[in-house]
C-alpha cells in the first residue's frame, strides 16, 4: 500500500499540532498512545495506530518532562511506525524497531526548538525597550514555529521520501554518524535534567534526590511508586518543621496526643 | 513614585471577568509557546499579562518596567501556574507598579512548589493511571482506555481554567492565611519534586556503554561492569557532570547543549555510549 | 469414611472454643495451624489436619487483627476443610479449595458477632443506670453467645448435612449470591481498618501509613519486615521528639558525641 | 465531693492481692468477651472493675459514676492492656472517684500506644516467628513446631499474668517518671502501628477486579491494567472510601459494615469484584 | 605438575606481605583478586589466578573490615586456590572449593593474630612506664611477627606438603572437627562487628543499623547502595540538627527558601 | 605545670617538614601494625608520635605522660587517620604537654566520625567500584581491571600522604571553623557507618543452620524455617548476643573471641551451625 498525499498532509499537521498541544491544552496530548491512535485513524488502521502507540507509552510510563527536560520523543516515533506499519504491511516490531530510533533522534530536534526560541526572547527584550506591545506579542507568538517545524518537518519528509529512500538514505549515512546521532539523542535529556537541578534547592534537598534515585534504580519501583514514596516524605517534613519553627503549629500534637472527641475518635 | 501610584483605587481601572477570561486563554496558549532555556516561561507570562499592563498602566515608563519585570525567569508547571497569574493580577490591580517588587517576589518564591505539585500530578500521577490503562487496553487494539484519556484530558482542560480566577479572588487570602506554613508547604512541595526526579533519571536517561573487549575467545561487556558497581551509574555521572558545567561562568545552557550534543555524536560514533 | 456423631459435636465445640480462646487466653489459638492440628486429631488424622492447617496459616503469615479489623476466618477453614478431607479422602488441595471459600464467606459471620454484640453493650448501659451490677456482669457474659454461635453454628451444619449436601446448597445457591458473598468476605477487613484508622490520629502519622503500604505492596516485605522498619523510624521519631521539646533530655546526645568510659566504650 | 472521698486513705477499702488476681482473671476472660464496633473493649473493662467498683464505692451515686466512666469507648491490646487497669486500680484505691477524670483520661492516653506495641509483638512478631516454624513443619505432617507454638502461649499467657500487678505497683511510677517522655514513647508506639497497618491493607484485603473484556478473540483483563497503575489499587481505594464515610455525620460503623456487605455482595455478584 | 621450591618461597613471602600490605599501604592490597593476579604471576599461570582471584573477589564485593571485624580471608583462599590449580590442573571449580573452606578457616588465624598482639601491647605499657623509647618502638614493630606469620605460615606448609597430604590430613582430621572448624570461621566476624559496635554510640543510631540491615537482608541492596541510602539519610540527620540546635545556621533555609541569583538559579 | 610547659614558644622545639614526613611516614608503616582488641590503634598512635615526643618532651616525667596517653584506646580508619595526627602535632608543639587532655579529647572526638567516613569510602565504595570492575575482566582472564586497581591504589596512597600535613597547618583552623557543625558531622559520618554496618551483618556473616530433620519421607530443612521468619537471623542474634556479652563485667574482647571459637566449633561439629 501506498501513502496517499493526504495522508501525509494530515500526519504532517498533526505532528505540527501534537507538540503545541502538548505545550498548551494537553488534550490529544503528550503521550504515544493517543498520537499513535489518531495516526491510526489516518492510515485507516486504528488497531496498529494503537498497538504502535501503546507500545511505547508503556516505555514512558510515568515518565513527565520536568523543568524542561527533553524525553525520548515517541509521539514523533508513533507517527513514523504506524505509519510505515501499515504501508510497509510489515507488521508491529517492525514499526516499534522504527519508531524508537526516530523517537531517540528526534530528542536532538525538541532541544533544537527549545534553542531556537532563544532568539525570540531577544527580540522580545528589544521590543520591550521600544515600547512596542504589539511586536512583543507578535515575537512570543512566533515561538509556535520552532516547535511546531521541529515536528513536521521530519514527519513530512520522513513520509514524503517513503520507506525504501528512508532506508536508503540510512544505508547512506556513515555509520558512525547514526547511531553517534542515536546515541546523542539518548544522553540529551541529561541536560535539562542538570538544568532543572540547577533551578531547584537542589543542595538543600539532595538528599531527596538520591533516595528517588535509590528507589527507582536499585528497588526498581514505578514511578508512581516513587511519588508517593515522595508524598510520605514531604508531609514528614512538613510536620517537622512545623515542629521546629513554630512550637504552637496546630498541626504539632506530639505533646497532647491529638484530641479525642466523645465517641474516642481522632477529630483533626 | 510612579504617576500610576498615585491615583486613589477607584481611580484605577478596574479588571473584569473578561479580563480574567481573557489572560486565563492566554495563559493556556502561550505559556509555553516561546519556552526557552535562557528564562523558561518568561515570554509567556508576559504574553499573559499584556492585556492587563496595557490596562493597568497607561504610563510609557510603567509599561516598560512592567513589561521587563514579567520576562524575567519563570518556569513552573503550565497546569496550575495560572494561579500565580491570578494572584498577581489581583495584586497589581489594587497596588499598581507599586507592587512590581513584590510581584517578582511572589512569583520566584511560588514557582518552584507550583511546579514540583503539578509536575507530579499532571506529568507522574495522571499519565500513569490513564497510560496504563490505555496502553493495556491500546496493546490490544481496544480504543476505550484511549478515549477515556482523552476525556480526562478535556476535563483536566476544564479545571485548569478555574485556577486563575481562583488565584485572583483568593490567592491572596489563602498566601497570607497560609503565613509561615506556605514556606514549609513549598518545601515539601520541592521535596516531592525532587524525589521524582531522582527517579526520572535511570528512567529518562537512556546511556549504556556498548564497548565490548574481545581478546580471543574472551568477551567482556563494559555495561555489565557498570551495572555491577551501581545501575544507571552512567546516566548519573552525566547529569552530576552536566549540573557541575552549568555552575562553571563561561558555561550557559545553550553552550552545555552544544557541547552534549556533539559529545553525544563522538560518545556514539566511537560506540562508547549507545541505548 | 463417614463423620461420627461425637466428632460433629467436638467439632462443633472445637468451632465455639477457638473464637473464645482467641479473645482471651489466646493458647490453641488464633491461628489455622492449631486448629488444623486440633481437627486432625478428632479426624484421627493428625497429618492431615497439620497440612491443611499449615497452608492457610502461611497466607496469613504476621496478619493479625488489630483495632477490630475483621480478617480471612482460615481457622473455620481449617476445620471443614480437615473434615472434609478426611471423610472425602479427596487429598489436600480438595481441602484447601473448600476452606479458603469458607474462610472468606466466614468473614462475614465475625462481622456479624462483633455486631451483635452492640445489643448487650446498650443492656449494660440500661443496667448501669439501675445500678444493677449483677446485671451488667450478666450481660457482658452473654457477648459470648455471638462469638461463639458464629463460629459453631456454620461448622455444625456444614458437618452435619455432610459433603454432598453443601455441594447441592452450593450449587442451589444462585451463583451471583455465591459469588457475592465471597467477594464481600474479601472486602469486609477494609471496615475494620477503616474503624481503625478513624480510632488512631492517622492524619498526624500518615506518611507512616503511606510507607508501611509502600513497602508491603511495592517491595513486597513481609509484616515482619515492615514491623522492623516501623521499629527503625519509630525509634527516629522518638529521638527527634526529644531533640525539640526538651533540649536537656539525656536521650539527645547530638551536642556531646556521647560519653565514653575509659576504655573508649559508650555507655548509654 | 462525694462521700467516697471525705473518707481518710485509711478509712478507705485497701485491695489486696486477691483482688488483684480476680481483677487479673476477669480482664483476661472478659477483655474482648463483648467486643463491638460501638465501644470496643469498654464492656470488657468494666467487667474486669466490677468487684474493686463494689469494694471501694458503697455509695450508689459513685458506683453509677464509675460504672458508666468505665465503660466508655476502650480498645487496647487485650495482652498487655491488664498494665492499664492495674494503674488504674491503684489510682482509684488512694483517691476514690475523685480520680474519675484522671483515670479516663489515663485509659484514653494509653490505649492506643499499649495498642501499637502489643499487637506489632503478639500480633505480628510472634505469629510470624511461631507461624513459619509451625507452618513449615506442619506441612511436612510434623507436629513439634505447632506444639511449641503451643507451649509458647501457654508461657504468653503467664506472662500477660504479671502485668496487671506490675501495673498496680508500678505503674504510677512509670509513668509519672516519664514524663513527657511518655507522650513520646505513645506516638513512637503509634508511629510503629500505624505502619502496620498500612502494609495489612495488601495483605488482609482480597479485592480483585477480575473483569474481563473480551472482543473477538482480544481479551482484556482488568486487573492487570490495575497493577500497572499500582499494587493493591482497589483495597487502598475501599480503606479510604471507609474511612471517608466514617466521617460522614450520618455514618457510625454499623451502617458501614452493612453497606459494605450489601456492596460487596451486589459487586461480587456482577462480577465487578472478587477474590 | 610439581611446585618448584622457589615458588613456594615466593607464594609464603607473598601471603607474610599481603596481610601487612592490607594495614599498611594497601596496594597490592585487601582483596583476592589482586593476589590470585600475583600468585597466577608466581605459578605462571596469569589466568588461573585472575580467574580464581576475581570469583573470590565478587563474593566480598563492598564488604570492608570494619572496626577490626573479620572477614574471610580469601585472600589466603586466593592464593592456595590458584596453587593447587595449577599443581593438579583441576580446573577453576577446584581451585574455588579449596578456596573457600580455606578462607573460612583462616579467620580463626586473623582472630588470633589480632589477639595475639595483645601480648606486645602489654609490654609497651610496661616499656612506657621506664621511659624505655626505643623499646616501645621495638615492641610495637613486633606486631609484624603475628599478622605475618597467621597468613605465611598456613600457606606455607600447605604447600610444603603438597596437595595429596593435605587431602590426607583432611581425611584423618576428624569430619566434627573440619566441619565445626569451619562453622567457626563462618561465625567468628561475629566478634568484630559487635566490639566495632561497643564502641560506636550504637544505641543512638539503633534505627539505622535496623535499615542498614533491612536494605541488605530485606531488599537485597548491594553494599554501594545501601551506602547511598546511608549517605542520604547522614544529609538529612545533619540538616536537621542543624534546625534544632542553631537557628541561624547557614544551611538551614527552611525560612527562606533559599536564595536565588538574578537568572533564577539557587546560590548555595 | 611541668618543665616543658613554662617555656616561651619561642624556646620550645619547633617541627620542621621532615618531622611531619617521618611522622606521617611512621603512620602508614604503623597504625594497624600492633592491632589489637583491647585497644586497637593505640600503639600505632604512639609509635607515630614517638619521635615528636621525644623533640618536644625533654623531660622524663612528660615523655612518660604523653606517651600514656598516646596509648590508650585509638580506633579510625588508617586512610584518613594521619590528619588527626597532624592536627595533634600542631596543638602539642603549640601548647606542650599542657595541651595532654584536649589532644585526648581530640583524639577520641573526632576517630568515630573518621572511621565511618574512611571506611564507607576506602572500604565499600572504592573496592566496590575497582573490584567489579577488575572481578569482571578478571574472569574472563583479562589483567587490565586488577592493574588498574592496583594504580588507583598507588594514587590513593599518595593522597593519604597529604592529609597529615594538611591535618597539621590546617586543622585546628577547620575544626574550630566548623563548631557546632563538627558536631553534626560527626553524627552524620557515625550514622553513615551505623547504616554500612547494618549490611555488613548478613553479607560477612555466614551462619546458616543446616539442621535436617527427616522422619520417614518427611523432610525438615531448619534453614527454610529461619529464612521464613526473616533472613539472616541467625547472624543478626549472634550479633545481639555478642554485643549484650560485651556489656557483662566478666567479659572482655579476648574472652568473647575464645567463647564464640570454641561454641562455633562444638555447634559445627554437632550441625547445628554450617556454612
Ligand atoms: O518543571 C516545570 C515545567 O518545566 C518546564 O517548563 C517544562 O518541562 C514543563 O513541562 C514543566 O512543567
Ligand atoms: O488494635 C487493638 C485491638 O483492637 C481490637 O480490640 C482487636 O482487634 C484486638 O485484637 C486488637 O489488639
Ligand atoms: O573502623 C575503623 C577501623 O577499624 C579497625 O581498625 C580496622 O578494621 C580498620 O580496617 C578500620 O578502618
Amino acid at each position: 500500500m501506498a501513502i496517499a498525499w493526504w495522508q501525509i498532509i494530515l500526519l504532517t499537521a498533526l505532528a505540527f499540532w501534537m507538540i503545541i498541544d502538548q505545550i498548551t491544552v494537553g488534550i490529544l496530548c503528550n503521550y504515544p498512545l493517543l498520537i499513535g491512535l489518531v495516526a491510526g485513524i489516518v492510515m485507516g488502521d486504528i488497531k496498529t495506530g494503537l498497538v504502535v502507540g501503546a507500545t511505547l507509552q508503556l516505555m514512558v510510563l510515568g515518565v513527565g518532562t520536568y523543568g524542561g527536560a527533553s524525553m525520548p520523543d515517541f509521539m514523533t516515533g508513533a507517527i513514523i511506525g504506524t505509519a510505515y506499519a501499515v504501508i510497509s504491511g510489515k507488521g508491529i516490531d517492525f514499526a516499534i524497531g522504527l519508531a524508537v530510533p526516530v523517537g531517540l533522534l528526534m530528542v536532538q530536534l525538541d532541544v533544537l526548538a527549545r534553542f531556537t526560541n532563544t532568539f525570540f526572547l531577544h527580540r522580545v527584550d528589544q521590543r520591550i525597550k521600544d515600547n512596542d506591545i504589539n511586536g512583543v506579542a507578535r515575537n512570543v507568538v512566533y515561538g509556535v514555529f520552532p516547535w511546531g517545524i521541529s515536528r513536521a518537518l521530519p514527519v513530512f519528509l520522513m513520509l514524503l521520501v517513503g520507506n525504501n529512500v528512508i532506508q536508503q538514505v540510512v544505508k547512506a549515512l556513515p555509520t558512525w554518524l547514526s547511531t553517534g546521532l542515536s546515541a546523542a539523542g539518548g544522553i540529551l535529556p541529561v541536560v535539562g535534567i542538570a538544568i532543572l537541578l540547577r533551578f531547584l534547592p537542589t543542595k538543600r534537598f539532595i538528599s531527596y534526590l538520591i533516595i528517588g534515585f535509590f528507589a527507582a534504580a536499585y528497588l526498581k519501583v514505578p514511578m508512581l511508586g516513587v511519588a508517593l514514596l515522595g508524598l510520605a516524605m514531604a508531609i514528614i517534613f512538613y510536620k517537622q518543621s512545623g515542629n521546629n519553627n513554630q512550637s504552637d503549629d496546630e498541626d504539632n500534637q506530639s505533646n497532647t496526643g491529638g484530641h479525642e472527641n466523645a465517641s474516642g475518635e481522632y477529630e483533626d | 513614585m510612579q504617576a500610576a501610584n498615585m491615583k486613589t483605587e477607584t481611580e484605577r481601572p478596574h479588571l473584569t471577568k473578561k479580563d480574567l477570561f481573557q489572560a486565563n486563554w492566554r495563559w493556556l496558549w502561550s505559556s509555553q509557546i516561546c519556552w526557552n532555556y535562557e528564562r523558561m516561561m518568561s515570554t509567556g507570562y508576559l504574553f499573559t499579562m499584556l492585556p492587563t499592563i496595557k490596562k493597568l498602566y497607561p504610563d510609557k515608563d510603567d509599561r516598560i518596567a512592567m513589561m521587563t519585570m514579567h520576562n524575567q525567569f519563570f518556569n513552573t508547571n503550565a497546569y496550575i501556574g495560572g494561579f500565580i497569574v491570578g494572584m498577581d493580577m489581583a495584586i497589581e490591580e489594587k497596588k499598581g507598579r507599586a507592587a512590581e517588587e513584590t510581584v517578582a517576589g511572589l512569583k520566584a518564591g511560588l514557582m518552584g512548589s507550583f511546579a514540583g505539585v503539578g509536575d507530579t500530578i499532571f506529568g507522574v500521577i495522571l499519565p500513569t493511571i490513564f497510560g496504563s490503562i490505555g496502553a493495556y487496553m491500546g496493546l490490544k487494539g481496544n480504543p476505550i482506555g484511549a478515549i477515556i484519556w482523552l476525556l480526562v484530558n478535556f476535563a483536566v482542560l476544564f479545571l485548569r481554567f478555574s485556577l486563575l480566577p481562583l488565584g485572583y479572588t483568593q490567592g491572596e487570602r489563602l498566601i497570607y492565611a497560609a503565613g509561615d506554613k506556605l514556606n514549609r508547604i513549598t518545601d515539601a512541595a520541592i521535596l516531592l519534586g525532587v524525589t521524582v526526579v531522582g527517579a526520572l533519571i535511570p528512567n529518562v536517561v537512556t546511556a549504556n556503554v556498548p564497548l565490548v573487549f574481545k581478546s580471543g575467545k574472551v568477551v567482556l561487556k563494559a555495561q555489565t561492569i557498570l551495572n555491577q558497581i551501581m545501575p544507571s551509574l552512567v546516566p548519573v555521572a552525566l547529569v552530576a557532570l552536566c549540573y557541575w558545567l552549568l555552575g562553571k561562568k563561561q558555561m550557559n545552557s545553550t553552550r552545555l547543549i552544544v557541547t552534549v550534543l556533539i559529545a553525544g555524536i563522538i560518545l556514539g560514533a566511537f560506540g562508547i555510549i549507545g541505548n
